[in-house]
């Protein structure tokens, strides 16, 4: 009996050092990580929103505080809309890809980048290749310019070419951006007819 | 034709060697002369050695006793040429290793001993005394397998044999020597089988014979009404190893041998052909065994043929009267080709068991270097036992005895099926007698 | 009698004329038929696949014979036949290095690590195109060049598919509009059900070989006439490629449609993709396939189970190869499972 | 041996990867680019030499029924504090690592270190033991990793390194290819040693 509460004891100390040890290196790393997690998001915002000021993209939330989207205004004033951003969320092979997508107000895609994704190397973690000589993923860079009626793969008839042997995160990634697009256009309650095009 | 073979009862498994018969079945019986000299081992059964009752210097006579068996399960042997005993010694054997053996150099006379002589009364003497006779005639199986013949006539009492078979199938290739006996002189045969039938008191009996020897199918059947038998004369379709007991058993009844069982556990006993005509001389002419029908065959040996040659003789003896052998002859066995020993030593002796002396050329035996299993499974469809050979082949070869045991090498009649389809030459068979003989050291350990 | 020295060895004394090396040539001479059609269907390209596939296999199993200090055995054709089979597997515009890349590994790591011929647990070949699938998936599975003679209707080769991929992107298609309608345009509907039912009516194309595909797979008749050869020679037999066979058929009849059970097309599936070939040729390579006789029944009915089981299920169109190779490691099992009855039955006690 | 001896046996006579088969799993897992083998070599060197120096020091209080949790608390403890500074100032390397960097808790050869030498010598020893094995880890997964991503992706180091019209061997940055790259180190390995001794 005396034998187990020594080995508790001495397990007990054991414990409650590795406890302070961790709190204080917990305490210094916290705030840098959350600083690294608010560095991804702001990259990423950026790329939806490359025509947005960089201090002037506000999140919109709904009653509980979870962010709907993100409006980006041109200037620091927020007075200039110049498009939202939204986080499309699909299952791919084998993770879930999340996406930062960004529209102009009619509903164009103006921008995106995939924030993260655990997809197989080589062949679903392709939708993130960047060919030699280019400057961006060239599967994402398909995705500006198109509308909601443009996203579908090619395997299901649209223009989006998917990578080669892994049409699941291909589809993944589209199928999510353009459920993204229906609900934020209902959140918003419809996009802006394009200029070219005036409303009849 | 097609159809018939197929409804015709058979057993699972069996190879079709090329027959090669055709060199000597054609070819009667010629009495070799007997050699100046023979060589007599005084083991050449299974069971216990005999011991010899004679000394160097004594003169004998053809027939004469030489050795007094030591058991039951034991035979003796005979003088087979007049003369005089020149030494006993060991001497090769063509089972392998040296035996003792009485060598007896022949005076040219021929004689017979006295005690040879017809019986004419013998049809009413009783089971024990034709047992008795058989035994002091030195039967021992000549099929091949040389188990005392009186033993095998002696079934126990809880094992009623209802079924005799006389076995006729002669399945080794080569071989013709049975054939032969039974074309010439098919009467003794089966007055031989009616004796072995008054022994046993079976309920059937059957002859079977390979459906390649029809002639001899009907002349048996013309005997067996001749001698007036209740026995069928079935040909059998020819498959190779036919002529084994429990296949033949399986063939005729649709009887199965228990595993590790004999014969009399399913109510039969087999009989060779030769066997039946030997217990009719014993029975009948109180003759002892002294000489057998040999066939000298193979395309090694310049003339084949069929030959009555005395127990004793060397092979070279009768390989010179059948014009010696070929310079391409690479290979001489004792008995067939699937089952026979290959002999190293020309001079080892015939023995009750010796039903052919083969020499093969290179061409026919095809020596070749074994190479290694592919798994193409052939040995598991030839194994006429339902064996995996292949498996127990690698199981011996790595020493894992108790398994091999499992599955069931024990069980291996050594026909030589799988060996013969191995495409790999794998020396299957081999593996198979070294994995019994070990188990059998084992359990002789064990006590 | 002159001195000699006699050979002495055990019994038999007799042997078959069978020999590895026959068998093994004879095997590659029933493939010819399938070969010859390759080159007729895709033109001198698909020759040069199996050429270098050859060559690349016989050499790599001289070479590392060679490094081991081993007895050179390539004359026994095995070699031969794997590079063979590879290249019938592969499509037939491969660069050249693909081919000799899959042999050397067929070879290297599928073959002669495990100890050579008899020693493979898988199919070397098989082992080689797995290795090139997923090495090179973009080359493995994109078939450019129009067979010689026509296609079905054109489809197959103008949407760069073999028909069973095409099947199976229809099929995904037509499921898709069950489950979720609004998705799915309708034009889309209309093409998948279009494909669908020129497949379904393109039994002469598949049978002769008028179809996009692995080069040596196409042509059911010329394998057939190979494997007639085999079965006449008694090589293989008739256990692994019925029980295969059937199976796949009898489970694509049942789950292989889109509305519901038993509206699958069982003869399209049997004829369609490298069933054939690998039911006949692969499935049945005596080393890495049961020796018994109920052990082979049951390693046919584990093929065709995970053959359907890939080909509606998983990710890929075909499942012949994977699905061979699975089984192949089960061999030993069902070796052991299936022993055959020993002649008297049980022990006696 | 001599203490710079505990150091260098680490590296290929007693090579926690090839020779001893530890830690496969991470092995296997993380070697697919150079970049990751180093990053998850230096954390698990970090985690292998602060474990062993802790695991010595107290062996001498340390009941022997109970060290085995103990030595885990001090394992997990290190590892999370690598979690967490990564997380913190090494993001990218963090997302790529992912779940491997906690695994470090239950890698055994740390446990197997603390176990079979830590726990039973000086803490200048067991320093140099938990240097030398961590390097020796390092650098088995950069042996790995250099043949797979150079073979598998055409890059070393992320830089490209390969000629025009190089198509990259897909296998061998997917587990296959660890597998089958590990396996003939291994051989060849076994092979070199065979030949020597």
């Amino acid at each position: 009996m005396k034998d187990v509460v020594r080995m508790g004891g001495i397990l007990g100390i054991v414990t409650i050092i590795a406890a302070g040890v961790l709190g204080a290196v917990a305490n210094v790393t916290k705030p840098r990580i959350e600083e690294q997690h608010r560095l991804a998001l702001e990259r990423a915002l950026l790329a939806a929103l490359p025509t947005a000021d960089p201090r002037a993209i506000v999140p919109v939330k709904d009653e509980n505080g979870n962010i709907l989207y993100y409006k980006g205004y041109a200037d620091p004033d927020t007075t200039k809309l110049v498009g939202y951003a939204f986080l499309a969320i699909g299952k791919g092979y084998s993770s879930d890809i999340q996406t930062m997508v960004g529209v102009d107000t009619t509903g164009k895609i103006i921008g995106i980048k995939i924030l993260s994704e655990l997809e197989t190397p080589g062949l679903g973690a392709k939708i993130e290749e960047i060919r030699h000589g280019e400057k961006r993923p060239w599967f994402q860079a398909q995705f500006i310019g198109k509308t909601k009626k443009d996203l579908l793969v090619d395997k299901d008839g649209g223009p989006i070419v998917s990578v080669t042997g892994a049409t699941i995160s291909s589809r993944a990634v589209t199928n999510s951006i353009r459920k993204g697009l229906e609900r934020l256009e209902k959140l918003i309650g419809g996009f802006k007819q394009p200029a070219q095009q005036p409303a009849a | 034709m097609g159809l018939s073979l197929s409804l015709r009862k058979t057993f699972k498994g069996g190879v079709h060697p090329p027959e090669n018969k055709e060199l000597t079945e054609h070819k009667p019986i010629e009495v070799l002369p007997p050699p100046s000299t023979v060589v007599i081992p005084v083991q050449q059964h299974i069971g216990a050695p005999s011991e010899p009752v004679v000394k160097a210097g004594d003169s004998v006579k053809i027939g004469d006793r030489l050795t007094e068996p030591t058991g039951f399960v034991s035979v003796p042997v005979h003088a087979t040429v007049s003369g005089t005993v020149k030494a006993i010694e060991a001497r090769p054997h063509p089972l392998g290793t040296e035996v003792l053996s009485i060598v007896i150099e022949a005076d040219g006379e021929d004689a017979w001993s006295d005690a040879v002589q017809d019986d004419p009364n013998y049809e009413s003497l009783s089971a024990d005394e034709m047992r008795q006779r058989i035994r002091d005639a030195g039967l021992a199986g000549m099929g091949g397998a040389a188990f005392p013949t009186h033993v095998k006539l002696s079934p126990p009492p809880n094992k009623p044999i209802d079924t005799f078979i006389l076995n006729g199938a002669e399945c080794e290739p080569y071989l013709t020597a049975d054939h032969r006996l039974m074309l010439e002189h098919a009467e003794e045969i089966v007055l031989g089988m009616k004796l072995i039938l008054q022994i046993l008191q079976p309920k059937q009996a059957f002859i079977g014979i390979e459906d390649n020897k029809m002639d001899a199918v009907e002349v048996m059947k013309k005997a067996v009404k001749q001698v007036g038998v209740d026995a069928k004369v079935v040909a059998l379709p020819v498959k190779y190893p036919q002529g084994a007991e429990k296949q033949l058993i399986k063939a005729l009844t649709g009887r199965e041998v228990p595993r590790g069982g004999l014969p009399m556990d399913v109510g039969c006993l087999v009989q060779n052909v030769g066997t039946a005509r030997a217990i009719y001389h014993a029975v009948a002419k109180r003759r002892p065994l002294v000489e057998r029908v040999v066939t000298v065959t193979g395309r090694g040996v310049k003339e084949q043929k069929n030959l009555l040659v005395r127990i004793g003789t060397p092979f070279s003896h009768a390989l010179d009267y059948c014009g010696g052998v070929t310079e391409d002859a690479v290979k001489l066995i004792m008995g067939g080709p699937m089952m026979g020993i290959a002999q190293f030593n020309p001079e080892v002796p015939v023995i009750k068991g010796t039903s052919g002396i083969l020499v093969l050329t290179e061409r026919e035996a095809r020596l070749r270097e074994p190479g290694v299993c592919i798994r193409c499974g052939r040995c598991i469809e030839a194994c006429p036992m339902g064996l995996m050979p292949t498996v127990l082949h690698s199981l011996v070869n790595n020493k894992r005895f108790d398994e091999a045991k499992e599955y069931g090498v024990l069980d291996c009649i050594e026909c030589g099926s799988c060996a013969f389809v191995c495409p790999a030459k794998l020396p299957l068979v081999h593996s198979m007698k070294w994995g019994k003989m070990e188990l059998g050291r084992r359990m002789k350990k064990a006590g | 009698m002159e001195q000699r020295m006699w050979k002495v060895s055990a019994s038999p004394h007799l042997n078959d004329k069978e020999s590895i090396s026959k068998i093994m040539w004879l095997v590659a001479a029933s493939l010819a038929p399938a070969g010859i059609g390759a080159v007729y269907f895709f033109g001198a390209h698909a020759a040069w696949v199996i050429f270098w596939a050859v060559v690349a296999a016989v050499g790599t199993e001289a070479a590392i014979q060679k490094l081991m200090g081993k007895p050179v055995t390539v004359s026994d054709g095995s070699a031969f036949v794997t590079g063979l089979l590879l290249a019938y597997n592969m499509p037939a515009e491969s660069p050249f290095w693909l081919p000799i890349i899959g042999s050397i590994f067929a070879i290297g790591l599928g073959k002669q690590i495990f100890g050579g011929l008899g020693y493979n647990p898988m199919n070397p070949a098989l082992l080689g195109r797995a290795f090139l699938l997923a090495s090179w998936p973009t080359h493995m599975t994109i078939f450019k060049t129009a067979p010689h003679g026509g296609t079905i209707s054109g489809i197959d080769v103008e949407t760069g598919a073999t028909p069973l991929n095409l099947l199976k992107l229809s099929q995904d298609v037509l499921r898709q509009v069950k489950i979720n309608p609004a998705e799915v345009p309708a034009q889309k509907v209309a093409e998948a059900t279009e494909h669908i039912s020129k497949l379904y009516d393109a039994y002469g194309n598949l049978f002769w070989g008028k179809v996009g595909g692995c080069l040596g797979e196409t042509s059911v008749f010329l394998l057939l006439l190979g494997a007639a050869f085999l079965l006449y020679k008694r090589y293989i037999d008739l256990r692994i490629p019925v029980s295969y066979i059937g199976t796949v058929a009898l489970l694509t009849w049942m789950f292989g449609g889109t509305d519901g059970l038993f509206t699958g097309n069982p003869l399209f599936h049997v004829l369609a993709g490298g069933l054939i070939l690998g039911a006949f040729f692969m499935a049945t390579d005596m080393v890495t396939s049961p020796i018994t006789p109920k052990g082979q029944w049951a390693f046919g009915i584990g093929c065709g189970v995970i053959t359907v089981v890939i080909r509606l299920i998983g990710g890929y169109p075909e499942g012949v190869s994977y699905s061979i190779l699975l089984m192949n490691l089960t061999v030993p099992l069902l070796d052991r499972w299936a022993k055959p009855t020993i002649f008297g039955g049980a022990a006696k006690k | 041996m001599s203490v710079v001896g505990e150091f260098t046996k680490g590296i290929y006579k007693e090579n926690p990867v090839f020779k001893q088969a530890l830690g496969l799993c991470p092995t296997l897992a993380v070697s697919n680019s150079v970049q990751n083998a180093v990053g998850m070599g230096v954390a698990m060197t970090f985690v292998l030499v602060m474990s062993n120096i802790i695991v010595s020091l107290i062996r001498g209080f340390v009941p022997k029924k109970i060290r085995i949790p103990i030595y885990i608390v001090v394992i997990a403890t290190f590892v999370t504090i690598v979690d967490l500074s990564m997380a913190g100032f090494a993001p990218a390397l963090h997302k790529a690592l992912g779940i491997f960097v906690p695994l470090i808790v239950v890698n055994c050869i740390i446990l197997g270190r603390a176990e079979a030498f830590a726990g039973r010598n000086t803490v200048v020893r067991s320093l140099m033991d938990g240097l030398g094995m961590g390097l020796g880890f390092t650098l088995a997964l950069l042996v790995l990793a250099t043949f797979r991503e150079t073979l598998g992706n055409g890059t070393f180091y992320g830089l490209p390194v390969h000629w025009k019209g190089f198509e990259p061997m897909l296998i061998m940055i997917l587990p296959p290819g660890a597998f089958l790259t590990i396996g003939l180190v291994l051989g060849t390995m076994n092979w070199w040693d065979r030949r020597r001794a």
